[in-house]
Order: C-alpha cells, then structure tokens, then sequence
C-alpha cells in the first residue's frame, strides 16, 4: 500500500475526473449526465484524501472537505433529479438535446 | 469543544447571518403551518422586513475591528462588510420586486418557498463574503447554487422555467467540480484549508513543478468561479436561464449572485494567488497571470456586447448586458491598482441600483403580456411617460453617460487599468470601444420607449413595493452620479482601503 | 478735402434708404438717387480743385488686430483717384438721371435704384482706398453690385446665367489679386500702397517676387476689366439694364483694372517681365476683342466687344510705361463710351430690338440721340479733334517709344478696326432708308437725352486737357511729384499722329462703303474666308473651349469625388457596422440552446488558458 | 458679479425646463413661449458678462471651482491628487463661444416654431442642449468639459431622431454613434492625463505634461504625439475632419433646420474648440508637428466639400457639404498655427456659426412654406418671398467670404496665415474660394434666379417673429465684418505669440 506513489492517485483522479466530464458533455441521458458529475465530484475527493493522507503536508482538513463535499453532492443531484421531474412533468422527455426551447 | 469554548466566541459577528438564518427557520415554518388561504405576500415583507435588520445589525459592526471566529472560518473584514452590504441592500430590493411577481399563471403555493430559499441563498452570499477557510467558502457557494437553481426552476408549469433550471443545475455541478478539483490541489500542496494558514506556507514555496500545478488549480478555480461571474468562458448559460428564470430570480442571478461571484473570486485569488512567487521569485503568481486575466476580461467584453446587439428577448438582452458588466468588472479586477477595492464596489453599488432599477421596468412591462418582446416597450413613452423617463435613467446609466452612477463607476475603473504601469492602455480600449457599442441596443430600447408608437393599449399601474424600488434605485442612480463623493466618503471612513484585508 | 470719406457715404446711404422705404417712395426713389450722387459728385468737384493746388493727403484709422500686427482702413486723395472721383461720381451721376426715364414702369424701379447706390458706394470707395486691403474689400463690393444689376432681370434664364458667370469670371481675377496682395504683405509687413512702394524702392522684395506678386494682381486686373482670358463675362453682361451697362460695364468697374494696375504702377514698373506681361495680354485683346467686333450684329454686343478692346488699349499703354496715357484714355473712353451706350440704350428704347439687323434710318426719328451717337462713334474711332484721337495717339506713341513695334503695330491695326466697326454700326442703325415696321419710334425723354447731351459735350472737349498742341496739362499734374510714373508727356515721332488719322479715316471710308453707299457687298470678306468668319462670329469659341475644359473638369472632379464619398467614406462605415453585427450573429448562433455545448466551450476555454500558460510558463 | 455666476449661466436653462414640466402639453402657445424665454436669461448674462469685460473686468475673475470627486484615497498625499473639481471660468474665445451659444440658442427657439408637434419634450431636451453647449465652453477641467460634451449628446440624439424628417432614426443612429467614438476616444485621451498627472485641470496639465519632472508618472514623447493624434481624430468626428464627415452630412439632412442652426452653428465648433483649448493648449510642440498635416487637412476639407456641394441637388446637403468646407478654413487657419491663422480659425468658427444659423434659418422658413429644399422644384422664388430670397443671397455672400461681411475677416485672416507658413498648400487652398463662390451662386440662384417652377401665389413671406432671427444675424454677421474688433479684442491675449 505504501509502495503506491502519490502521483498514482491523482493521476487515478484526474483520469477519472476526465471520464465524468466526457460523460457529462456527451451523454444524452440527464440522468446519466448527473451521474458523470457525481464522478467528477469523487475525482475530487479522492484527490482531497490522497493529499490528506500522503500530501506535502498530511492534515485531517481534506477528509472534512471530502464529507462536505459528498453531502453536498448529494443535495445537489437530488435538486437536479427534482427539477428533472418537474421538467419531464410538462415534456415527456429526460433528454438533454431536447431541452433547446430558450436559444440564440 | 465544550460550550464555554463555543460561548467564548464572538458570535455578534455573525449577526447578520443570523438573522437571515432565523428568519429563515421562521418562515419555513409560516409556510408550512399558515392556512393555505393566507395570502403568502406577508411572509415577504417578513423577509424584507429581516433584511433590513441584517442591515442594521451590519451597520452595528461597521466600527469593528476586524474580527474571526471558529479558527479563522469566518472573518469580518471591512472587505466582508463593505460587500455584504451591497449583497443584503441588492436582495432588499430585488425582495421588493418579488412581492410584486405576479407570472400569468400565478405563484400561488409556491410564493412562500421563494421567499426561504432566496433568504438560504442570501445567507449563502454572505458567508462567502466572510468566509476564510475553503471549506466554509464552498459551502457558502454551494448554499447560493442550490437555493438559486430552485429559484430559477420555481414555475413549475412552466417549461421555460424548468428547462432553465435543469441547464442552470447542470452547468452549475460542472462548474463546481472544475473549481473544487482546483481547490484540491491548492490544498495539497499546503495542506490547509485556511486561507491564511496556506497563504502563509505558499510564500515560501519556489518549486517550478508545485509552481505549474498552483497555476494549474488557478485556472481551474478561475474558470470555476467565472460560472457565478457570467463571464467568458463559463458565461453561455446565462441567456437562457436569465430567459427561464422568474424575472426576481433573473434580477437576483444578475446582481446578488454575480456580486458573490466577484466577492468569493477576490478573497481567493488575491489572498492566496498573490501569495505565491512566479519562478522569476519577485512577482506574485496573481500579477504573473494577469495577462489571461485580461484576455478574458476583454473577450467577455466583446462576446457580452456584440452578442447583445441581436437580442429581440429584453431578459436575454440584459443577460448579455450583464455579461458585458462582468467583463467591465474584470477589468479592475485585472489592472490591480490601489483604486481596486474602490473601483469595483462602487461599480457593483451603481450596478445594483441601475440593473434592478432596469429589471424592475421590465418585469412591469413584460409579465402582464406574458412575452418578453423588446417590441413591448413601443411608445412607453405614451403610456406611462415617467416610467419611460425613468427607464431611460438606468439605460444611459447602464451606457455610461455621464450624470448617472454607471459613468463615474466607468471612470473609475478606467484610472484603475491606467493609473498602474505598465498601463492597459488595449484593455481600457477595448472597454470603450464596447461601451460604444453597447450603445447600440441600449438605445434601440429608447428608439422603443419613445420614438415608437406605442404597442399596447391600457395603463400600466405601478404597485407599491416596484414604485418604492423605482424611485429608490432612480435617486441612487443619479445621486451617486452627480455626488458619487458620498459613496468614496463613506468608503473612506467606514473600510480605510480595504488594507485589513490580508492582516 | 480731409471730407473726401463723406464722398460714398452719400450713395450708401441712397442704399440703404431705398432699401428701407423703396416699396414706399415707388418711382420717386430715383430722386433720392439723383440728389444723393449729386452730392457726391459736388464734393468730389471740390476734391478734385483742392488736390489740384494742395498736396496728396491721406487719413488712417486702426481696423482690425492681429496679434501685434495692425491692419488700417482709412482714405487717400492723390491725384488720381481725384481725377476717378470725379469721373465716377459724374457718370453715375448722369446714369442715375437717365435712368429715371429708361427705367419707367419697371416694378423693381426702386430695387434698381438700391443697387446702383451700392454701386457706386463701392466704386468711390475703391478709388478711395488708401491700401490693397480696403481696395480689395470694395474691389469685390463692386463685383456684387454688378452681378446684382446683371441680373436684375432675375427671372431671365440668361439674366441669371450671365450674373453668375460674371461674378464667378472676375472672382477667379479676385483669387490672383488676393493671392498677390498677401505675398506682398509678408514680403512688405504692408498692405499702405506707399509703404509697398517704398520697400519695393528700397529693394527689400526680389526681383522675382516683385514679378510674380505683380502678375498676381494683375490677374485680378484681367478679371476686372474683361481682358482675355477672362473677357467672356462682359459680353454677357449686357442683359443688364443699359444704363447699367453704360455705368459698370463702360465707364467705372471694369476700368477699375486698369485703375488698380495705374495704382499699382510702381511695383509693376520695378519688373519688366510684369510690364510687358501687361502689355502684351492689353495689346492681344485690343485686337482681338476688335476682330469680333467686326461680326457682332447685337448693338449692345458690339459696344461691350469695343470696350474690351479699348480697356486692353489702356493695359498696352500701362504695360509700355504710359501712365499718363493710360490714364487719360481711361478718362476719354468713360466719357464717349458712356455716351455710346446710354445713345444706344435710348436706341433700343425707341425700337425695342438690340438687333442691327433690324434697325435702319432711324436717324430722322432719333433727332438728338443719332448726332450724339455719331459723336461717339467719332470719339472713338480717334477721328481728329475729339477726345479718343488724343489718348489713343498717346497710346500709341508711347508703346512706339517703349519700343514695343509689334505692339505698336498691332494697336494700330485694331484702331483701324474699331473706326470700321463703329461706323458699321452707326450705318446700319441710322443711315439707309427707315423700316416699315418702325413707324411709331419716337426720340428718349430729356431725363434720357440730358445726360446723354452732358457726355456729348465731354466726349469732345474732355481730350483738350492733355494734347500735343495746348500742353499736357494733365499729365504733368498726374505725374507732378512721383518720378516713378514716368513722364507727363511722351514726346513721339508726328507721323504716328498722321498714320491714326489715316487709319481711322479708312477704317470709317471702308464702313461707309459696305454699310451706307452699298457700292461693296457686305459679304465681300466673309464670302471669301467663312472659316475665318465663323470662328470670329463665334468669339473665337471661346466660351465653348472653357466650357469643355474647366467646367468639364470640375464636374469630373466632383463625380470621382461622389464616387470616393459612396464607395470609400460610406463603404468602410457599412463595412464596419457590418463586421460588428456579423459577429454578433455568429454569437447568438453559437448559442444553439445545447447545455452541453455551453460546458463543452467552458472546458474548451479552460483547456486552451491551461495550454497557453504551459507553453508561456515553460512547464513543458 | 458673485463668483457663481458661471453656473448661473450655465444653468440658468434649467429654470426653464422646470417651468415646463408643470406646463401641459394642451397649451401649446405657453409652451413656446416657455421655451423661448427659457433661453433669455443665458443671453442676457452672456451679454453682461461680454460687456463687463469690455468695461475692463479681467475674465480670471468669472473663474469658479469647489471640490467634487476625490478618486482613490490619495488625500494624505496631496489633496488635489486625482480629484476632479467642479472648476468653471472662460477665456476670450469662451466667452465668445457663451455669446454666440446663448444668442442662437434664442434664435433656434423662435425658429423652432416651425416644428408642429410636441413642443413641451421638444423644448425641454432643447434646452437641456444649450445647458450641454455652455458648459462645454467653460469647464476648466477635461473630466467636466467631457461630461458637459456628453450631455449635447443624448438630446441631439432624441431631437433628431423624434423630430427629424424621412430617415430620422439612422440619422440619430449614426450621430450618436460616431460622436460616440469620438468622444470615447477623447475620453481615453483625458483617463491617460488623469493617471499620469493627476489632475484634469487644463491650465495645471498645460504646465505638467509639458515639464516631464513634474508628473507622477512621465510621460514619453511617443505618448504625448499619440495622446494628441486622438484628439485630433477625437475632435475631428465633431468638426469633421473629412473622412469623418458622413454622420453630419445625414444630421443637416434630417435633422429640424432649428436644431441645425445649432448644431452646425455650436456643436460643430466645439471640435474647433476643443483643438485650440486642449490641442494647442496641452500639446504645443505637437500640434507643431502635426501643423502641416492639419493644414493639409484643411485644404482636403476645404476643396472636398467645395466640390461636393457643387453637384448636391438638395439644398440641405449644399449647405451640409458647405459646411464641411468651411471647417476646413478652421483647420487651415489651425494648421498655419500662427498669430493670424489662429485667429483666423477663431473668427471663422464664430462666423461660420452665425452665417450657417441665418441660412438655416431661412431654410427652415422655406420649408415650413413650399415642403421641399430641392433644387429642382424651386426657382423665381425671389417673385414669391423677395424678401426672403434677398436674404438667401445676402446669407450666400456672407458665405462665400463677400467683404464687409464677417466671413471675409476670418477666410482672409486664415489664407493670411498660411501663406506665410506654407505659399504653395495656401494657393492651392484659394481654389476653394473660388469654387465657394461656384457652388453657392449656383445654389442659390437655382432657388431664387430664374423661371419659378411652381406658383409662389398666397404665399407668406417673412413673418413678423421671423424677422427678429434674421435681423440680429445678418446684423452680427455684417457688424463682426466691418468693425471686427469686437471679437479681435477678447482674442488679443489669446493669440498673441502663437507660433513663436
């Protein structure tokens, strides 16, 4: 476990905060789309704990960081699942590409 | 920590938020157990009524010396009053106008939950402005996003409305996880997440690699924060939930959000990024850097008022207009100079009294016919030729033209990118140039207003709570442009530059 | 003498009062008129007395600051303007009176009479100019009052054309002048005539810029007194009023060149390219302004294309150094040419026409106006004993004695020219039997024949104040006290006198010949050279040959500048607006409504400051 | 005089504005008659001060300033540091221009009477103008003089565009957003001086810019020539300079004749002005420089104009392109950038300002008549309104520089300039003079010469109130040319020593 190399973990999160943000550009699927963020938010955290644990200088700040992180996350994809409910109420779609009535 | 540790603190800083928290649970709990006939208005002029005592209470701390509790998480600098004044005085008003909302399908239930979430977001602003610690940083931001995306999705019916939301959501997470993951690095590579604390560690630092990874997380928490900024490149979701959005919510995204934008992106990036030494070892990163700053300051600028000239939509217009604002703003933020602090509170002072004063006409105009047509102001000017006169007043402010706070705000930005060498002298260019530009649609609105015959029919009856926000944001408008020294007074003697705000 | 400035404040203010109350006083404005010229012709008497014992005097008062230069406007009486006074005030004077009767019935009567007292208020007052300044102020005064009086006639299509032409023709003169006077004035530090003269004297202005300074004016001159080429304007000038023809286009304004070049004599004298320059453009025109005389069969034409001649007569007697010559045909030519037109005036009158053509055998019906008219013609076709005889034979002794032969030659040929084409005149209008359709052609009222009467007697005698025979009175008081004049008298060889007799007795004989005994056909030379006679008939083309030159240009000009205007000025302003506005459409384009887009620019963005501060900062 | 009595003439059109938001609309004699009263007081204090000058009060003794923005928090440095006050006094020549703004000012007002529609917003942004145009003329600081300039701006705007003719809109269009440039440009230019001197006050920048140890910031002579090219291009949009004369040309077209008169009588010379006060006053070694081009210019402006005015068939453009070349007189005076050029320049700028006013003043009393300006369909008219047609021609000759009429003093004073500076540009420049007289003669003798191609029956000439602006102008018009002293005299100070 020690032998693990700093470097491993951020590449792992960058890595994994790239997959997210392709997701979240390219899916049509809003849920889908939420979900990528929730991935770019863990690349995130598992950033804050690698440097909270084996950072120039270790601290317990970034696990409290990751917690904030993570509950608000969580409040944050249940008000986007909220207003996607409110949405696919009036247009029967969960869509991406479908929602271009405001433009240009 | 036992109690009397957690009673030792001087939590009267925090009053303000308090209040605004307090009222907060109070109405939550109006809203939840008043009878569903009880008209939900009251509970606004409750939420104004709480604002106005925040005011108050900040007024209280003014004299203060600077202050910070829970280690360092919040402080309240004169940087946090000054700006946490013009946050609550833009919400008082921007409350005002939402009494006063009424879409064609009617808020009915929803009014009261408009008015807690949009305290939740105000609250969230001001514990931005105070903020010293990342963490409690991000939370504040956080707390504004989500309030604000309910906000902007509130009709419910209405599609315009929800698909705003959803954009705003999505856009927003985006956002926030590009500037967390900045804030990731910084707080690798100090290991802290007080502001001063890593402030402190990254002086010392001259390790090219860290150095790259520093900028690396600077452009990251810069394109992050340019989300709240409305500025390039995170600026294109602006126009259409600015669209969406109930017209409060477009004011309150145009004026109180983007000012916490400014806020959160001046506690970081000047107190940590002018921490840091480039390679060369002399001058800070935040200075080093200052050319993309610039850069994105004048394409803002560009894209914000060339944009604008096609816009038929008076909300989407003043989105673009607001964007351009944005850019306007950074360029103060870019020229660095002793007048800074100055130049950009006194613009955002003018901004707030000259947009809502706009966005307060608007919503008068346009949510009665249910469109937002530019065509819809035709012959104000015959209609209600006050109201017209009055619009004008903010429009000219908004241009710049002298007599109006917008023109002294513009000056004093200017001297700013001028008075420090070497001087912007392309930024300042540029900033004319487009101003010049903006011309262009601001008085295509006037070319409605008055030279138009006029479009509707009827009288346009003006109530209470839009005419108090008129007529307070008409006088503000021109008594901060023919007495702007009122304002700089007030600076002068209440924040003394600003220079505690590093200590 | 020291009241002389009274002089034209006595025209101007007949100006203004008609003006004022013209619509009032109806015809009897042209009383106003009368007196006040009278008066200004008493005065200008007595002047004239005075200076004939006193001295030259002169009166200045500042005018106008510039920095620490001062400009002055003020009055001068030497002998010549003395001599211009008087000779100004008494023709117009008569021109007034004879108005009254030829102008009758005309519903701008007063309006006519205004502008006759602007006028001669501008006339009295260039001759009073003390400085090249003020003369050039009334220079131009008098070019309106004659543009005004031109076209009278307003609602005449040709009337109006001919106004503008000749405003616009004398103002390109103007242009010279006033180019000339302010070289001057920064190679002298003055625009007072004797200080010019004493700094030309004392050298301080190169020969070069003496010759070009003075060519400059006399360009100006050229503008004035109708010499080529800018004549074409006089001609034209006749759709005037004849009175007015007779006081502007005869007597005073355009003799206000030579005037100026007489003025300025000094200065031209200090450059011989300037005096022959002066000569020669004087001698040209005399004889080409006769040749067309030769062919003109409108009588007021044939009028106008002799004193073009007679005016270039002056300017060769200038330009060969005969001041006093010059001068004195000046005075002469004012007189009978003057009479000459006002004669024809109460010829077109009677008839109603200004064709010759049609005219014949008047001289019966027109008891008084036929013998004054014949006076005239005898005047100027320098038959002994009259008063053109005298300054023209002076004339041509001087350019004789300055050694012009060419010149010399020349002048006499147009002489001869002038007495032939005088006494056509003269023949077709009187002599022959009258026409049937002249029946009821009655003689001018005494307001028309009075005036006429006063010049018959002057066209005579007015030549006896400077001859060869009762001393040159006048010259030696011209040039009393300024040797830089040259000499009161030129003495010449006494055929030269013989040989202007002959001439303009064969000239008359040839007319009487063709015109009146008919034993010559008329067509006798043209018959022979048509080509040469429609160029002549023509005015050589000229007006045609300026207008497919100048006019032509300046229109080409204007169009290629249009042009610029439309394509260049208007284009890069609709070019710019248009940029602005296209990118403003590609923007709002950009804007597809996709959220994802919007994130995708953000991260596109990010990654590109993300590259570019790699790159810059070295990193990689 | 107490010391305010700068702003009481500057403002003294406000009374009026006030008076007339009280007035309803309905009544519509009171409102003019508001209107035109509104800008007697200006006239009258403008009077007094010109003739108390004369009577040998020194013009520093109008001077006035109070302390109005403090920019920064430089205090503890020096006071004055980036702080602008609210500073007003004149000179010779603004006191000129404060004369002739108020006096035609009263005139455009009776000469609005033309105008048949909405006196009461008409008059107010009217008034709200001059209130612009006097304050131009005295601020003492550049941020003021800029503010002022601004403020002619919005109501031009709305004047043109609410009550301009066929194509009203573009034409506001284009003023505001040409003049907008301009001023943006100048603007820049005054922010430079600001931040690197400290001060807007043009007598302290006048001695700072020009003694590089004095400024908080030097500034390099590459600078300095920049900073004065953009006030060149800056006032050239107002003058215009040609290329930049397109938006004036549509403004004389559609704007109200009566808002011309004082737009091309006041608001054109502001860019002369603004040359002189800011151009020659801060930059002298460059304007030196650059003395040659402006001349240069000049003739350019001149013989454009010229030759474009020949070919104009309305004659709203006539005049339009006429005044182009006329402002070329000014810049060529400017350009000999000696004592009789710019006095020259000076005295042009006022005559042409009188001279324009009176011809479109009569224009306007033409088109309130026959509702047509083109050449074409007028002609004779001198049958129908001689009185009016003898106008017309006399307001020509004064155009055309007739002597005994102001334009005259000033065109002779300019060529007298040039000529000693530059003889061959000079020469080529007295084309002009003569294509002047081409133009206007054929203009104005196509309206009032020859056939009348319409019946003038029944038709008014001069009315008795429209005799009074045509009076007082010719009147002035001939006064300054016979007797010029009375604008040489508060120029003497001025001028003298200009050029070395």
């Amino acid at each position: 476990m020690n032998g693990v190399p700093v470097s491993a973990y951020l590449a792992l999160a960058l890595i994994l905060f790239c997959i997210g943000l392709y997701g979240a550009l390219t899916k049509r699927n809003t849920i889908i789309v939420l979900i990528s963020i929730e991935l770019m938010l863990n690349a995130v955290n598992i950033n804050l704990i690698t440097f909270s644990k084996m950072g120039i200088a270790p601290s317990i700040t970034g696990q409290i960081f990751a917690v904030f992180v993570i509950a608000v996350a969580a409040a944050e994809v249940a008000v986007g699942i909220a207003i996607l409910l409110a949405l696919y109420r009036n247009r029967k779609t969960v869509n991406i590409d479908e929602m271009n009535e405001l433009k240009h | 920590m036992d109690l009397e540790k957690l009673l030792s603190f001087d939590w009267g800083l925090m009053a303000p938020e308090f209040i605004i928290l307090i009222a907060t649970v109070l109405l939550t709990l109006l809203d939840l157990f008043l009878p569903k006939k009880v008209n939900r208005r009251i509970l606004g002029w409750i939420a104004f009524a709480s604002v106005l005592v925040a005011i108050a209470a900040l007024g209280g701390l003014l004299g203060e010396q600077v202050g910070s509790i829970l280690h360092d998480t919040f402080r309240l600098d004169s940087f946090a009053k000054a700006f946490k004044l013009l946050l609550l005085v833009g919400s008082a008003l921007v409350l005002l106008l939402a009494i006063d909302y009424q879409p064609k399908e009617g808020l009915n239930e929803y009014r009261g939950e408009f008015y807690y979430l949009f305290l939740t977001g105000l609250l969230g602003t001001m514990i931005m402005s105070s903020s010293g610690d990342l963490i409690t940083l991000f939370v504040g931001l956080e707390l504004l996003s989500i309030s604000s995306y309910i906000l902007a999705g509130l009709r419910k019916k209405n599609l315009k409305s929800n698909e705003s939301a959803m954009k705003y959501v999505i856009n927003g997470s985006i956002s926030t996880a590009i500037t967390l993951f900045g804030m990731s690095y910084l707080y690798g590579i100090t290991g802290s997440t007080n502001l001063k604390a890593m402030a402190g560690t990254l002086t010392t630092l001259n390790d090219p690699q860290y150095i790259y990874l520093l900028g690396l997380s600077f452009f990251m928490i810069f394109v992050g924060l340019s989300f709240k900024l409305a500025s390039v490149p995170f600026h294109m979701w602006a126009p259409d939930v600015y669209e969406g959005a109930p017209t409060p919510v477009t004011a309150f995204l145009s004026v109180v959000s983007k000012i916490a934008g400014f806020v959160i992106l001046i506690r970081v990036m000047v107190s940590i990024y002018s921490a840091i030494p480039m390679e060369d070892g002399t001058t800070p990163m935040l200075f080093g850097l200052q050319d993309f700053i610039g850069f994105l300051a004048a394409v803002t600028m560009i894209v914000g008022n060339l944009v604008a000239l096609r816009q038929r939509n008076i909300k989407r217009l003043f989105a673009y207009s607001s964007i351009a604002h944005a850019g306007y703003l950074l360029v103060a933020f870019t020229a660095m100079s002793y007048v800074m602090f100055d130049s950009i509170w006194f613009y955002m002072l003018a901004y707030v009294f000259m947009n809502l004063g706009a966005f307060a006409i608007i919503q008068l105009v346009t949510t009665k016919v249910g469109s937002e047509d530019i065509a819809h102001f035709a012959g104000l000017y015959r209609r209600a030729p006050i109201l017209a006169v009055t619009m004008a007043v903010f429009i000219l402010s908004l241009a710049g033209i002298p007599g109006t706070a917008g023109f002294i705000g513009k000056l004093n930005i200017f001297l700013g990118a001028l008075m420090v060498s070497p001087s912007h002298y392309v930024l300042a260019s540029i900033m004319i140039a487009t101003s010049v530009i903006s011309y262009f649609y601001y008085f295509g609105i006037m070319t409605q207003m008055f030279f138009r015959p006029r479009a509707e029919e009827g009288k346009l009856k003006v109530p209470a709570a839009t005419t108090a926000v008129l007529i307070i944001c008409a006088a503000a408008t021109i008594l901060f442009g023919v007495m702007p020294q009122l304002a700089f007074d007030f600076l002068q003697s209440n924040f003394n530059q600003f220079l505690d705000f590093m200590g | 003498m020291e009241n002389a400035w009274l002089i034209p404040l006595f025209p101007l203010l007949s100006f203004l009062v008609l003006l004022l109350f013209g619509k009032r006083l109806k015809e009897a404005s042209a009383y106003v008129g009368i007196l006040l010229t009278l008066a200004s012709l008493v005065f200008s008497v007595i002047v004239l007395v005075a200076r004939l014992t006193d001295a030259t005097f002169k009166a200045e008062a500042d005018w106008l600051q510039i920095g620490d230069l001062q400009l002055t406007v003020g009055f001068e009486v030497n002998q010549l303007n003395a001599l211009m006074l008087v000779i100004v005030s008494l023709v117009s004077f008569l021109v007034h009176t004879y108005s009254k009767g030829y102008m009758h019935g005309d519903e701008r009567f007063p309006v006519f009479y205004a502008y006759l007292g602007l006028f001669t208020f501008a006339m009295l007052g260039l001759v009073l100019s003390p400085n090249l300044l003020q003369t050039y102020i009334f220079w131009e005064l008098v070019g309106v009052g004659s543009f005004l009086l031109i076209g009278f006639y307003f609602n005449k299509e040709s009337a109006k054309a001919a106004a503008k032409k000749a405003f616009i023709m004398t103002r390109i003169g103007d242009v010279g002048l006033l180019i000339g006077m302010i070289l001057l004035f920064w190679q002298t530090g003055s625009f007072e005539y004797d200080e010019i003269f004493a700094s030309v004297h004392a050298g301080e202005v190169s020969g070069t810029m003496i010759t070009l300074t003075s060519i400059l004016i006399f360009i100006g001159a050229v503008g004035k007194s109708g010499q080529f080429p800018l004549h074409t304007w006089l001609p034209d000038a006749m759709e005037g009023p004849t009175p007015v023809s007779a006081l502007i286009h005869a007597a005073t304004m355009v003799a206000a060149g030579v005037y100026l070049v007489a003025t300025m004599f000094p200065l031209f004298a200090a450059s011989d390219t300037a005096m022959s320059t002066v000569a020669i453009v004087g001698a040209f025109t005399a004889i080409f302004a006769a040749t067309i005389g030769l062919t003109q069969t409108d009588i007021k034409r044939v009028l106008a294309y002799s004193t073009v001649s007679q005016l270039g007569y002056m300017m060769l007697a200038l330009g060969a150094a005969g001041y006093v010559a010059g001068v004195f045909h000046l005075m002469t030519h004012a007189f009978f040419k003057a009479l000459l037109f006002l004669a024809a005036g109460s010829v077109i009158h009677a008839v109603h026409t200004q064709d010759i053509e049609k005219m014949g055998g008047l001289w019966k019906k027109l008891s008084f106006t036929a013998p004054l008219f014949l006076i005239g013609t005898l005047a100027i076709s320098g038959v002994p004993l009259f008063s053109g005889f005298f300054s023209k034979d002076e004339i041509l002794i001087a350019a004789w004695a300055n050694g012009n032969y060419v010149l010399f030659w020349l002048a006499v040929i147009a002489a001869f020219f002038t007495a032939f084409y005088m006494f056509r005149l003269f023949f077709m209008v009187f002599a022959g039997k009258e026409r049937s359709d002249m029946k009821k052609v009655h003689e001018s009222p005494f307001t028309m024949t009075g005036p006429m009467i006063v010049l018959g007697i002057l066209a005579v005698v007015s030549g006896y104040v400077n001859t060869p025979w009762f001393g040159t009175f006048l010259g030696d008081w011209l040039v009393d006290g300024n040797e830089a004049l040259g000499h009161g008298h030129i003495e010449g060889p006494a055929w030269i006198m013989i040989v202007a007799t002959v001439v303009s007795l064969a000239g008359i004989y040839l007319a009487y010949l063709m015109y009146s005994k008919k034993t010559l056909a008329r067509d006798w030379f043209t018959s022979r050279a048509p080509t040469l006679y429609s160029i002549v008939v023509n005015k050589y083309f000229i007006d045609e040959i300026y207008n497919s030159t100048f006019v032509y240009a300046t229109k080409a000009v204007s169009l290629f500048l249009r042009f610029i205007e439309l394509f260049l000025v208007e284009g890069l302003v609709k070019s710019v607006t248009g940029i602005v506005k296209g990118l403003g459409k590609t923007g709002s384009k950009l804007q597809s409504g996709q959220v994802q887009t919007y994130s995708t620019v953000a991260f596109v963005g990010l990654a590109v400051l993300l590259i570019i501060f790699a790159l810059t900062g070295g990193y990689f | 005089m107490d010391s305010f009595y700068l702003s009481l003439l500057v403002f003294s059109p406000l009374l009026g504005i006030v008076l007339l938001a009280f007035m309803p609309k309905a009544n519509e004699n009171g409102l003019k008659m508001l209107g035109v009263l509104g800008t007697v007081p200006a006239v009258i204090l403008a009077l007094m001060a010109y003739f108390s000058y004369l009577g040998g009060k020194s013009l520093e003794s109008f001077a006035e300033q109070v302390n109005w923005i403090q920019f920064g928090s430089f205090g503890a440095l020096d006071p004055n540091l980036f702080t602008v006050k609210y500073e007003l006094g004149i000179d010779g020549f603004a006191l000129l221009m404060i004369v002739l703004t108020s006096v035609l000012a009263l005139l455009a007002a009776i000469a609005s009477f033309h105008i048949k529609k909405e006196w009461k917003g008409y008059f107010m942004l009217f008034l709200l103008l001059e209130i612009g145009m006097l304050g131009v003329f005295t601020a003492q600081n550049l941020i003021l003089f800029f503010i002022f300039f601004e403020v002619t701006l919005i109501p031009m705007f709305f004047l043109i565009g609410k009550w301009g003719y066929f194509d009203k809109e573009k034409a506001a269009y284009s003023f505001l957003i040409y003049n907008g440039l301009g001023s943006a440009v100048l603007l820049i230019v005054i922010m430079v001086l600001f931040a690197k001197t400290g001060t807007t006050n043009i007598e302290a920048l006048k001695v700072l810019v020009n003694s590089p140890e004095q400024v908080l910031t030097p500034i390099s002579e590459s600078l300095k020539m920049g900073l004065f090219i953009a006030l060149l291009i800056a006032f050239g949009v107002k003058l215009p300079i040609f290329p930049l004369h397109s938006w004036m040309l549509r403004v004389h077209v559609e704007a109200p004749p009566s808002i011309v008169m004082l737009h091309s009588g006041i608001l054109l010379k502001i860019g002369a002005f603004g040359l002189i006060r800011f151009g020659m006053g801060i930059f002298p070694e460059q304007f030196q420089q650059l003395a040659v081009l402006i001349a240069v210019l000049g003739v350019v402006n001149l013989l454009y104009g010229a030759f474009l005015a020949l070919i104009q068939t309305d004659f709203k453009m006539v005049l339009a392109y006429s005044s182009i070349s006329h402002m070329g007189i000014v810049l060529i005076g400017l350009g000999a950038y000696n004592e009789a050029g710019v006095q020259g320049a000076i005295f042009q700028v006022v005559s042409h300002g009188l001279i324009s006013a009176l011809l479109f003043f009569l224009v306007s009393v033409l088109y309130e008549r026959v509702q047509t300006t083109h050449l074409k369909n007028l002609g004779g008219l001198a049958k129908g309104m001689p009185i009016v047609s003898g106008f017309l021609l006399a307001g020509a000759m004064a155009s055309l520089g007739l002597p005994g009429m102001s334009g005259f003093v000033s065109e002779f004073m300019a060529f007298l300039g040039l000529f000693k500076e530059m003889p061959i540009l000079a020469a080529v420049g007295a084309l002009g003079i003569i294509l002047t007289a081409v133009y206007l003669l054929r203009a104005v003798l196509a309206i009032t010469y020859g056939k009348s191609n319409r019946e003038y029956a029944g038709i008014r000439d001069l009315r008795s109130y429209e005799w009074a602006p045509v009076l007082v102008l010719i009147g002035l018009i001939i006064l300054i040319g016979v007797y010029p002293a009375v604008l040489s005299q508060p120029l003497e100070t001025l001028v003298l020593g200009i050029g070395g």
